[in-house]
């Protein structure tokens, strides 16, 4: 028995990931597999992996469930040394901020548990709002080592 | 990326009605998860144990699925029970504060003792 | 012990999703999971989900091998009622016609096994050369009902 | 998407080393797998059994590095046999007609005897 070989990662920093899906409830799961392969790629644990899963699935279904007139989700990873920096943006009618604003959870409801969830899992979460052409939600997760 | 839903009945101490689902339950699945558990309850179903064991995801429309049947449950003094045993399933009820709302066991057997 | 549910599909035709990964051998197994997402999703046989991956792996490793200058390469994905037409596009140079065409394998040598497989695992193949401005392909698989 | 490489020795008939592979075999990981079988030989090893069961995912790249393994122990009379389980990837080997070239079987023992 020799000793096992194991793949060194050989990634530079800065790569860019662009995804694209419709702004339709079956695509999620789309989203859902690239950004998993990303981190997994990227030595992310599995933990990290699940949470960034679940961060970017939420996003995608806020989209697809309040922005009307989106027809699309733009997603995007950006790969850096310690970080992924990804966005979620669609083209529809913005949010209003006090509806995004991080917040204590009261009596469990049937909804507002996505934006809690997004902004529990991630390190770092902002959201730009422009008026007639959508909402952008910019999320980090740092690389644990 | 689907779910399977089946539904057993169970005559233990307190019989009740075992939901197992399978798969990932997302916004593109959780409308037939809230289908069969809506039916269920509106047939006159108030006891539940809704196994996760076989869930490899769940996401906030997931988890409102299993909010709303508690809450429609208990307008008949139901109860419903999960059965968790997959750690990153389990850290989503707890970040969510939902483990102070639903009885989660580890075992199946445990969910309908404690029914 | 009653009737077990299973998940219908609700797609409608004519969704595109689209893909831009670096042009790297590291991010060829995220174009394979989202190819694999897309097809599954669209009710595709095990068969043909593998057949799908590996033509577009196959047509991601050519981009990167032989595409000198593109930095990306953009993988879209149209689906349709009844088949799903994938493109694959680097901005490198542009291959030649004669190494593209359709061939007989010969004695096995170590290349030149890419576009046979590209061409024996889809339904429809086609290349189009842009001096300058690199090679697009566009291939076909139909949906067996 | 990784790959894992384990070489062992095999003390049969034949005595042969036999390379394990684990994980998916593309144009990222298929240096490495060259870099195992190319090492091997270098170092003398002529009779080669290549155990794919636990590969999921073969590409042109790694069959070219197994085409490649397979030129160089010939120059030393010797010989590659391949264990491969998976309907797909087998059909990858018949679609290229490397079926041809290779011996392929169904087990590790069966690898070893006809080496
Ligand atoms: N992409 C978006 N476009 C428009 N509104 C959004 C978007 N994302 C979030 N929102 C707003 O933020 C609110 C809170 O979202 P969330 O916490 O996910 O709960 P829920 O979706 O169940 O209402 C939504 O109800 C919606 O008003
Ligand atoms: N995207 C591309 N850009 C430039 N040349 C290409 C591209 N795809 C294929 N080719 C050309 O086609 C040839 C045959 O490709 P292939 O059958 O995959 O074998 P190999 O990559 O092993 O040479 C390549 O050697 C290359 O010259």
């Amino acid at each position: 028995m020799r000793e096992p070989l194991t793949l060194e990662p050989t990634l530079s920093d800065d790569g860019l990931v662009e995804l694209r899906i419709p702004s339709r409830a079956e695509w999620v799961g789309v989203a859902r597999l690239a950004i998993a392969g990303i981190a997994s790629r990227l030595q992310f644990s599995i933990e990290d992996i699940e949470d960034l899963k679940l961060a970017v699935a939420e996003a995608c279904t806020n989209c697809i469930q309040h922005a009307s007139e989106s027809d699309s989700i733009a997603i995007s990873c950006r790969i850096q040394a310690d970080k992924l920096v990804v966005t979620v943006e669609d083209s529809g009618q913005a949010a209003n901020h006090a509806s995004l604003a991080p917040k204590q959870l009261g009596e469990p409801k049937v909804g507002g548990l996505g934006v809690f969830l997004i902004r529990s899992l991630m390190d770092d979460v902002e959201y730009e709002l422009n008026p007639g052409s959508g909402t952008r939600l910019t999320m980090t997760k740092f690389l644990r080592t | 990326m689907d779910i399977k839903v089946n539904v057993r009945d169970h005559d233990g101490q307190r019989p009740c009605s075992i939901v197992d689902l399978n798969g990932e339950i997302d916004v593109y699945t959780s409308p037939k998860v809230k289908e069969a558990i809506m039916g269920l309850i509106d047939s006159g179903h108030y006891a539940l144990v809704i196994n996760l064991e076989n869930v490899r995801y769940i996401d906030s429309t997931g988890l409102g699925v299993l909010i709303g049947g508690l809450k429609r449950v208990r307008e008949h003094s139901g109860a419903v029970n999960l059965v968790c045993t997959n750690p990153q399933i389990k850290k989503i009820f707890d970040i969510t504060g939902l483990v102070k709302i639903f009885g989660i066991y580890e075992s199946e057997a445990a969910a309908c003792e404690n029914l």
